[in-house]
């Protein structure tokens, strides 16, 4: 039982914690802060440097440019980037690019990888559609051969990325008639390609969303990642890179709001001394510190080679509902003053737990809804029975 | 005689004002208003008077309809169901206290819809306690002038008339002063704060603003301050319960038609138990919400009726609102779809004229904790 | 929209708390607080007191000896009494009472009935069996005609009220070829009949309850209460006698909550002056006063002829969560004490909080396990879905 | 190097625990524990002792095995499990506490199971905080007497010796000494009290009792207090995760085996939910109570770790305690059935040495709030 990390991997959180002491200004500060889950020009700019650097491949194996290194250091970067919220090259590191190194052609290969290490192509997964959420296997765009060529009919929502990556990663079904989980193939589409129209969805957590619509879409059946009909095993493989989750976000939450406890007088004395606002910061500390665990549970898990599912799926539920009771703890903690909006010069922190409000429940359904993960949990995790 | 029903007049004025909204205020108009720096619609508020909406309240004596809170109430829910920003209860709560003052000149304007008074309590530390209430009151020949802030006022930047409270320097320390001010009298900046909920709060700053009336007298404000929040807390407390139940039948709604796994959202035992539970709290809300309206409008001492109402009708809002975005997953979360509507208001009604845990605060006070 | 009594109702409420200032003795007081939902000697005592001057049958028509007074009437009354923990006839006077009236036989009714109000007549509820809660209409016992005698066989449990009542009101199957709802019998087994035998079952919550085992029981035919194989129909038509609800046993143990608060000096102060105890106090009392709305909505629903139905299972639900709110309200506020139990000298407030946190389980479980309760505002309350 | 997993010989010491309480600690067992007055089984510990659990936390040196506070935590969560009343955590803690003050002589006796010590810290006020602890410590002679008040001492009515904290009024204010009481010390009065948990809690009067030895410097007793909490603590927390372990894994074979409706319970999603979260709770106080404890180990200041673990395990255990029985129904709330041992001991857990908000409290204060 041991919860140190190696004296290598202190040093290579240092070194990472001294290339973002570098690296962000407090332009790119203030952009990341704004642009949430898209990627403004400077946050493209610092992916591109990371790529640079060579701190985008850190977990690809050697042979594929990365420098190999196993899953703890791997949390310890992404736990440190999540603090600034910094991009990290998301999905299209951990998902795509591993799953195109498995069952990719050759030709693949040699044309995304290095690119998506190198920072220059970026995709976004395009799974979900109007139809198809937690039971995404229902989907029904459809990818047709032709000759040498798919051509592609349909439509996805909530492609978070689409409007600032360069490839869709589609899911698609090549085969109707197949059992709905059979039929599926994946297909890398180009945003630009003719036919596919990206139109933009605003959240109310004031994110950027998509809709793609693919009309007659004609790509060519070189495009296909790994082989036909074999969509749902790669989308169900890919899972598995994505489980290595930072916890450290929600730690800079709480720390805007204890800050704010601290500096705020209220009834003659800072916050921080009335004992319910003690106690409320108190419980959210205790709670950020076991999801730090969650997530060092994940990564210890993969560094000695385990899939954490049931464990991911504790992780993702902690997570959300994390982000939730710190929304309600700052509503109690600042008052009127937890519903002034960013924009507005009397926000406090920056309008941060106003606008924690509007987007928390975002992580409760995405990435898989909270109820599907309890099923995940009780069923994988505890051995109870299938629905 | 306990009835926990709506008379029948009452249930034809429900009908006629839910058919009203749907019709006038659908989603598209108040996407509108939000962007609308004036905060509602001036249009919509002159239909509102010519329904007798303002008039419900009022005596006949005073040109009123003669109906009672209760009707408001009603009206209240139906606004909240909507999720309508207007500054209806604000300025029912406002106006009645401005009739307890013998002010039926002021009342007359307000039901024929050509004045909007807002009740202007809240400032830097914005609970809606007489403690935290500054705004200096300076004696200036026969009248007044008025020096501080004003914080979280809804609709104050758009109101005609405040009802602000103050104190004057000489009065003795817990004196409060109710005094009124025009909208537009020189020396009053307004702006209104961009806040979740859309419906405007505003920041009103006096620099030596020529007061109107005294309202009640000088020092003597207070009764009348807390009967006034009292209106405008049980009123909101009626808003935030029909949001409550709005969440939650648009919630059963989706669920029964949206279908995943070959079966409606609506047959998963989590998705019942999770919308029973938003029932429960719809049911408390409303309950609680009726009773402490009925309280104010008997003249009853009503704090903690009324602190209890705002209180639970906050957390039963906030906990529907939260648990229909769950329920209804990405298209829940999506600006161009009604449900944020409600989702933002809810935060904004919860800490706007006190939070939650003020108004339990209020509780403990009102049972003498 | 009208929360007040009438004057008659209000003078109705006087007489009632007259009579039980008249009648409750301390020592009595400390019995039904020691004995909980067993009633002793001296609530015996108290019962047959109601019963001759008339208490016991309020609700009852007068063709039958009782008040007939309306649900607004009873509900005040069960809510004084609740107050204090007495003794009202329970399911006896609410449940078994009506059935008889409706479907009982002549003789029956003359048997039974005097002696239900003159509180000389208890019954004991026999329906769930140890393979048969939730899903109670799958139970086992069976009753076997015989000639003029049905002879019963079978097992009982949680039968609380089995030691101090003298009849069981007994479901047992019939026909156990028909569908499982179908082939159900209600009778009327004295306790102390041969073949009867009911032993103890003590529970955590320090309740009383039994189980009672039936071997080879020969009862006369005549003991079945109306037709054969309609046990369930009556069942369920009994439950709608039983939906008036008094919520003031909760009221009282909020009010000995806060008096602890107020009596008691921590830091130098009366924990009530401490925020987070008035906030939590004040939190109990508006849901305590939420549960008297739907209580008094229940009250209502019958008094203009409507049967409680999802409202019912509101009321059980919040109210069964509310007694764990306050016991959990309790452990913040009294902190080691609230571990103390009754019979230590020791024990604030007579140890109602330590006792209150061994039984507000069965609360949560029992009359219907909240899951269930769920299920039924769910369909019944918002038209969800049957399973 | 990050590693949760037991190490292979901790996964032994785990099994043959684990298999020694199932034999020897049988819930008939513990109901003759709880009936006794002395609240333990001596010829348990003695086999306890035997097995060497009490020289595992102690070096070679000292006559232990030369294990870690890690082993003791390992047996801590089985003893949760096993749900058996033992003054193990409590004599491990004071034990450590005794080896660094050097008593080498006291510890071996604890190791060979002839000494049973606890801490005696609480009182009147029974946070266990440093200003709430009164008890008198006054010179006389070479030695010391001792008068006041300890109450909620887990064991104190049985123990051999008391690690008591205590003042010396000469001291100046915040001064803190730890001194040796033997159980049997004439003047000191002892009773169990009748607790929820039935494990037993005691008050103890002193009388003008003569004291045992100091441990530590007079006055200077505050770090080794504050030493000895966060071993107890720490262990605390281990039995409840252990506790909480126990009741989810009891729960979910409850539901596995029982059928209603014509189909198991665990196959229904409400009751697959809850499961759900209470494995989100038991996984979450396993890591952090491991975790504590391993701080601890390590000699680093641990009192974060130690009280963050303390007030999660405790919610954690209480959460997991009270959905057990609400999923068994009425046979979980059966005092013959094993689950109400667990239930009733959760709440005992979270309320001695400190409830979850005590624990909260200290949290705030180790964080600098």
């Amino acid at each position: 039982m041991d919860f140190s990390l190696t004296p290598e991997q202190e040093a290579f959180q240092q070194q990472v914690r001294q290339f973002i002491h570098e690296h962000l200004t407090p332009e790119l500060s203030e952009e990341v802060e704004r642009e949430q889950y898209a990627i403004g020009p400077l946050g493209k700019k610092f992916v591109r440097l990371m790529g640079r650097q060579g701190w985008l491949g850190i977990g690809w194996p050697k042979e594929y440019g990365g420098q190999g290194r196993g899953a703890i250091d791997q949390w310890l970067f992404l736990e440190e980037m999540a603090l600034e919220n910094l991009p990290t090259g998301g999905l299209t590191l951990n998902s795509a690019g591993p799953t195109l190194m498995r069952v990719g052609s050759e030709q693949q290969k040699k044309e995304y990888l290095p690119k998506i290490l190198s920072g220059e192509i970026e995709f976004a997964i395009g799974y979900t559609e109007p139809n198809a959420g937690s039971d995404l296997a229902s989907l029904q765009t459809r990818a047709v051969r032709e000759g040498d060529s798919y051509v592609i009919n349909g439509q996805k929502i909530y492609t978070s990325a689409a409007h600032h990556s360069t490839h869709i990663w589609l899911l698609a079904r090549t085969d109707p008639k197949a059992p709905k989980h059979r039929g599926l193939s994946i297909f890398i589409v180009p945003n630009d390609h003719p036919g596919v129209t990206i139109r933009p969805l605003q959240t109310m957590g004031s994110e950027r969303s998509n809709e793609v619509f693919f009309e007659d879409v004609r790509i060519p059946a070189a495009n296909i990642v790994g082989e036909e009909n074999q969509g749902w095993y790669y989308v169900t493989m890919a899972l598995d890179f994505e489980r290595l989750m930072p916890h450290a976000r929600i730690r800079r939450h709480l720390e805007h709001l204890t800050g704010y406890a601290k500096n705020t007088v209220v009834d003659g004395r800072p916050l921080i001394q009335h004992p319910q606002v003690r106690i409320a910061l108190a419980r959210l500390a205790v709670e950020v510190e076991v999801l730090r665990l969650f997530s060092m549970r994940c990564a210890w898990m993969i560094e000695r080679g385990q899939v954490p599912n049931a464990e991911a799926s504790v992780f993702k539920i902690f997570m959300s509902e994390l982000n939730e009771h710190i929304a309600a703890a700052a509503q109690n903690i600042m008052g009127a003053y937890a519903a002034v909006r960013a924009e507005d010069s009397l926000a406090p922190i920056a309008g941060r737990m106003e606008k924690l409000y509007r987007s928390f429940p975002l992580y409760k359904f995405a990435g898989g809804t909270n109820e599907v993960m309890r099923n995940i949990i009780a069923q994988r995790g505890l051995g109870m029975p299938r629905g | 005689m306990i009835d926990l029903a709506w008379s029948e007049a009452q249930q034809m004025l429900r009908d006629s004002a839910r058919g009203f909204l749907a019709k006038e205020a659908p989603k598209s108009v108040i996407r509108q208003i939000e962007q609308d720096p004036l905060g509602y619609s001036p249009a919509l508020w002159r239909k509102m008077a010519e329904l007798g909406w303002l008039a419900m309240p009022f005596p006949e004596s005073a040109g009123g309809i003669g109906g009672s809170l209760i009707d408001a109430g009603l009206l209240a829910e139906e606004l909240g169901r909507a999720c309508l920003p207007s500054p209806y209860i604000h300025t029912v709560a406002a106006g009645l206290s401005l009739l307890d003052a013998g002010r039926t000149d002021l009342v007359a304007k307000i039901i024929s819809g050509d004045l909007i008074a807002v009740p202007a309590f809240t400032e830097a530390d914005p609970r809606p306690q007489p403690h935290s209430m500054k705004l200096a009151i300076a004696p200036d020949g026969g009248g007044y002038r008025l020096s501080g802030l004003k914080r979280f006022v809804e609709y104050g930047h758009a109101a005609h008339l405040l009802l602000c409270s103050g104190r004057v320097a000489e009065d003795c320390e817990d004196a409060i002063t109710l005094i009124l001010a025009a909208g537009d009298a020189p020396g009053l900046s307004r702006r209104a704060l961009a806040t979740t909920g859309g419906d405007p709060a505003a920041e009103l700053d006096f620099e030596n603003v020529a007061a109107g009336d005294l309202i009640g007298q000088r020092g003597g404000g207070l009764p009348l301050l807390n009967r006034t929040l009292n209106r405008l807390c049980a009123l909101r407390a009626a808003e935030m319960a029909g949001g409550t139940r709005q969440v939650l039948e648009m919630t059963v709604d989706y669920t029964r038609m949206r279908v995943q796994f070959g079966r409606t959202l609506a047959s998963f035992q989590a998705v019942q138990h999770i919308c029973a539970n938003m029932a429960i709290m719809a049911d408390g809300a409303e309950l609680i919400a009726r009773q402490a309206i009925w309280a104010v409008d008997r003249g009853a001492q009503a704090d903690f009726e009324v602190s209890a109402a705002r209180s639970f009708a906050g957390q039963a809002y906030t906990m529907a609102a939260i648990n229909a975005v769950q329920l209804h997953g990405g298209i829940g979360y999506m600006q161009e779809y009604d449900l944020q509507f409600y989702y933002r208001r809810a935060r904004a009604e919860e800490v706007l004229m006190g939070t939650t845990e003020d108004h339990l605060e209020r509780v403990a006070a009102a049972l003498g904790l």
